[in-house]
């Protein structure tokens, strides 16, 4: 009998993913700057503000003074190089739990963020005006919300978009198939964010999926799937930013796949020197995605060490400052338990609460 | 006032809804072009137009995740599943996610979201459609659930749960669908939660139940009146709220009580009902509050399935039971 | 702004799917049969059942006399071809509803199928020694057990390989991503049988999904995707062998897309005429994927009119000698409501049997 | 006898399972390489090698799909979800699937597997670790549920589990997965499931309860010592199975119960526990069973969670209410 060849065979070996900036901040060959001096300062100053927060957060966690958080390190450029392509006043993130870059970019204040890591329901709330969606423990669910999000602006006539961040690890769950097959069908505008940064807590991207390329899936959804180098702002931003036009226009989808590496811990309750190989954390030392960004603008004269000194320290205060802000926070009171489960308080709930209430006085 | 099944009356709420508030949009597998298997939500789509009324690609959890995103944009979704038994596949997006919301984000994510789906025994339909699961949402606090027994019901909680501020649960019974008829008002009315219906009065036992249940109720009642037993019914209307008050009150009146539903026996509404009634009034019960219910064990094939579901005659024996203890 | 481009950009058109035989039973230019003409008759008998067994249980459904089932009118080849690349004896198929010819060549007898169109709990058994997995009807549910199946007798050394069955519409479940996405990783020996038949009940592909072809999912699990021509038996036989043997070889996973068209009903309970242009509908009809083998052998002077008249009265008194057994099957008992849902009774659950059959009589 | 916290028992149980039947292999996120994130499996996968411990990608419902698969195949899985509340994404797999496959094959498909997950508050973990959603399992029959309360008993009833001919949810208390030590055996031992334990007799009151909460009502037991009141408390270690028998006599002894759980009120399996007592020993209760438990609100973010569990000084509470009643 003949040989009959499929007609999608798998990739054998990683696409090239896109790269504008190389690892010393120079401009790769025939690339031009996507992003303002101005810009990419902003940019490098958000970033050192996430990676500052959540060096403080980790040493306060550490003296058992903080709840499990997952920190940034290492995907400061991840998370913010695609948000940085969003206009926060018309369009939405949906986080996983480790984008704090990003957050900050769409206006979540240090003292929110400080409240819920303290775990203080009042940190829960995300402040008026600001579009990020709430705090996500369950990995993939945001998606379907961003999905909907998006659609229903459209369905408004109004032209924003909406960005659902998630991880290598969060990408096998069957929510994110849904949501993508969904997205493209409706052509709603939303960009798909996958952060592939190595693992998934101790599991690795091998073990996590057999595909070459994330980017890949986007086919099987009738949509354009962009593969990025995850630790180069530049490219995150300029791929975004063309996905964003492309959903403002009508067009629909993008998935995103941002390839970059989790330097730290998956959460404070995690020990990576169980399972992360010392030496190719060290090689992507060498591609920090701040650090990058900053030697890019020292050769133009607009970025240096004191800068960089003088900003540490200005973040730190600010961190500083929310830390106390939670800790001096009014303790939690057993009515709160009671609140916001529904819009008004059922008069079930609320022989509930007295009979609680009781109980523990 | 025209007579309507259920079936109608639920598509005349939906089409009121829809019409008095815009921002009102429907999204389901089959609900669009062809209105719905069971014809629920017929003719919406080519009154509406196809941006008010959404036929969806086959995946549960990303309806009920899409619909929490609608309500995020400011859309006012009512999304159909179309049968209860698939929405363990969306049980995450529904129970963590649709429910909790508004406790999650403190209140300024809240989820004005209606969930539509048909469910119960006795009509011959395939595995998982008939499941009376309503007792596995009970355990995710901040979604209500209504379970109307009649068209009259149908049509005011569901005006009722679209309108409301928080996420809503809306089990329509499908024996129920074309079979009971009644009279419905033309216009507008809705039906408060957590305000149970007293379907008789009565003097010597309390049958209480919700959704198809009631009806089985309301025949068990007439035979034992022709015994010159006076069975008090009531119709829980919604389990979440519960209106306590209420139960409590049409168990006093009687002493005596039997829970009917076609859920599974453990951990079911009506260990529930049970276990509220035994805590609120203990002092007034002269016997046990018995359930009439299947056992423990999956809803079976069709060829089975009138061994399994409650009959009027096994509540007539438990109501001797009780009057004789 | 340098403009960039996503590595990966959906088709705009739908792939060529693998045909060897056309409308009229020729073999296209190139192909040598798949099959020998024994294998071919009796997938064209078998086919027939398939088709026979359906026609008449539509008819006794209609006269209130069985439950709503889904008939495979149409999809004779799609299901069929697949099948007959599987050994019976060491190979499993994991089906969705529609798959009575594969059942068939599986070894399900006529009677058990009888049995649970009536639904009888007697029809739910999978016979001894028959490779098929119990009737689903939670779409898609049953493709991660078809993928532990074969991932399980890899882990045992054994060279069988799963196929699971399932449609376009329960393609945008979950379970199938999960599904594909985990077989992958393991390299199990599974056949993802996709069935595009163009309708999930009313809802057609194009609602479905905005891909152009479900085959191209592979990719994103890193595994062959082979899109055919799904009332084509000879395509759907060489395509599925290649993906066994690669399967047997220890080489993975394969998706197969069959394109093909529920020509009847989706199910008793439903009216396709509401939805479905009869103009398509005769496109289609000239596709019969039965008459086109038949021709072919026809052509070889292996089949004539006269032997589909007889078989077709042969397999019309074996679907009555069916139903003649299940009409006459011991009616059901209360009892059998409690067997089977342990292995054991519990004495919780006897207490229950005792009280709901005391009740009962 | 070896000193064991819940964690080593656990382990302890996997390793002698695996070791007496090759067929038991383990599935998971995060139980290969690393053992866990927990530290159960620690070191199994080095020990039995990578063909019979998996790290599997992030995805429940093919967790325990496949799981499904493999037993299909001959082999006998244990799957272990990270965290109970992520069995919502499995939902259908585990309640649809692995529950009635015996039911739905008529015998001919049991489901011979295992999975395991940790649940239960009071140790601060991030949103949907904590919460108890035993009862929703409990509506989906077919599956048994085991729900340890010490090391000695997480032991013997996982390895009964793993050797069930039916499926187990066995559910492990996140609080006292290291804090709570005790001896236990070396060697082979089963505990049956649907018998519970006396842990300490009694004669004024009766404490029901499961997993974490044993431990509280033990607490609860030794302060009404102190006050001259004997408590007797039972642990009832399997839900599904129940055991009815063992539960109405606890209660006749006493004629007063308290139920402790740390699931939410309504439709819990407290309800259940309340509903079978007023069924079955109506005549012998001197006073209303009470629940001590949260309420219908969801499990709150950690600088709450010690306003939401119920504790001794609740517990002691309600004995008192009861005993006065
Ligand atoms: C549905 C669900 N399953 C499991 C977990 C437990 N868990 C928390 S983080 C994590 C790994 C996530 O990996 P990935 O998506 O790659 O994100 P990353 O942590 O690498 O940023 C797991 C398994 C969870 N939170 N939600
Ligand atoms: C999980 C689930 N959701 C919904 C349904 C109801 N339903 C039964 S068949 C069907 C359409 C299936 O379409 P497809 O998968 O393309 O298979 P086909 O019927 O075309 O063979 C639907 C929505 C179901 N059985 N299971
Ligand atoms: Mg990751
Ligand atoms: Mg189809």
């Amino acid at each position: 009998m003949a040989k009959h060849t499929p007609q999608f065979m798998p990739n054998t070996k990683q696409i090239e993913p896109l790269r504008i900036l190389d690892e010393n901040g120079k401009l790769l060959r025939g690339e031009t700057p996507p992003m303002s001096d101005d810009l990419a300062i902003y940019a490098v100053k958000t970033m050192m503000m996430g990676r500052g927060f959540d060096e403080k957060s980790f040493s306060l966690q550490r003296q058992g003074r903080l709840g499990t958080f997952a920190p940034v390190i290492g995907q400061e450029a991840s998370t913010l190089g695609p948000a940085l392509a969003l206009d926060p006043k018309r369009d939405w993130i949906a986080p996983q739990y480790r984008e704090l870059p990003a957050l900050l970019h769409m206006g979540l204040p240090f003292e929110s963020i400080a409240l819920y890591r303290l775990g203080r329901q009042a940190g829960a709330c995300i402040p008026e005006g600001v579009h990020v969606l709430p705090h996500q423990i369950s990995l993939a669910a945001q998606i379907p919300h961003a999905v909907g999000l998006g659609w229903g602006l459209k369905l408004q006539g109004k032209d924003g978009v909406s960005m659902a961040f998630f991880g290598d690890g969060a990408s096998s769950e069957g929510d994110f198939h849904e949501s993508c097959n969904l997205a493209g069908v409706m052509k709603a505008p939303v960009i798909f964010l996958l952060q592939d940064n190595g693992w998934a807590i101790s599991t690795p991207r091998a073990i996590q999926t057999a595909t070459t390329d994330f980017a890949a899936r986007a086919l099987g959804y009738g949509f354009p799937g962009f593969a990025v180098d995850g630790n180069d702002l530049f490219a995150l931003y300029a791929a975004t930013t063309e996905a964003v036009a492309r959903a403002r226009a009508g067009e629909g989808p993008t998935l995103i796949e941002s390839r970059t590496f989790r330097m730290w811990a998956h959460t404070t309750a995690d020990d990576p020197t169980r399972y992360v190989d010392p030496k190719v954390l060290e090689q992507w030392k060498k591609k920090d995605p701040i650090e990058r960004v900053q030697k890019y603008l020292a050769a133009k004269g607009k970025w240096n060490d004191a800068m960089t000194a003088q900003f540490k320290e200005e973040v730190a205060a600010k961190v500083e400052k929310a830390y106390e802000y939670g800790f001096n926070y009014p303790p939690s009171k057993v009515e709160e338990i009671f609140e916001n489960v529904f819009a008004t308080i059922t008069p079930q709930l609320e022989r509930q609460r007295a009979r609680h209430i009781a109980l523990r006085s | 006032m025209p007579q309507m099944n259920m079936v109608e009356a639920i598509r005349d709420a939906l089409k009121l809804e829809m019409l008095r508030d815009e921002r009102v949009v429907l999204l389901g597998q089959d609900v669009g072009h062809l209105g719905g298997v069971f014809r629920v939500t017929d003719g919406l789509q080519q009154f509406f137009g196809p941006k008010r009324v959404f036929d969806t690609p086959l995946a549960e959890a990303v309806i009920c995740g899409s619909a929490l995103g609608l309500a995020f944009s400011g859309l006012v979704p009512v999304a159909e599943i179309q049968f209860l038994g698939f929405t363990h596949q969306a049980f995450h997006q529904i129970c963590h996610q649709i429910a909790r919301t508004r406790f999650r984000s403190r209140g300024s994510h809240p989820a004005q979201v209606t969930i539509r789906a048909p469910f119960g025994g006795g009509v011959k339909t395939p595995e998982l459609h008939s499941d009376a699961i309503e007792a596995q949402f009970v355990q995710a606090p901040g979604i209500k659930i209504a379970l109307p027994s009649n068209p009259y019901d149908a049509k005011g909680l569901l005006l009722q749960a679209i309108r409301d501020p928080d996420p809503v649960l809306f089990l329509e019974p499908l024996r129920g669908y074309r079979l009971v008829t009644g009279e419905v008002p033309e216009g507008d009315y809705t039906i408060p939660f957590g305000k149970l219906r007293v379907v008789r009065e009565g003097t010597d036992v309390t049958l209480i139940a919700w959704s198809v249940a009631v009806g089985l109720c309301e025949r068990a009642a007439e035979k034992l009146a022709e015994k010159g037993i006076s069975a008090h019914v009531i119709d829980l209307r919604t389990i979440v709220p519960l209106d306590v008050e209420g139960l409590v009150a049409a168990v006093e009146k009687t002493g005596r009580a039997v829970v009917v539903q076609e859920a599974p026996r453990s951990a079911s509404f009506g260990s529930e009902v049970i276990a509220t009634i035994q805590e609120e009034c203990f002092y007034s019960l002269e016997a046990p509050v018995k359930r009439v219910s299947p056992p423990d064990t999956p809803y079976p094939l069709h060829g089975l399935e009138d061994h399994y579901v409650p009959t009027v005659d096994m509540i007539l024996k438990v109501v001797v039971e009780s009057l004789n203890a």
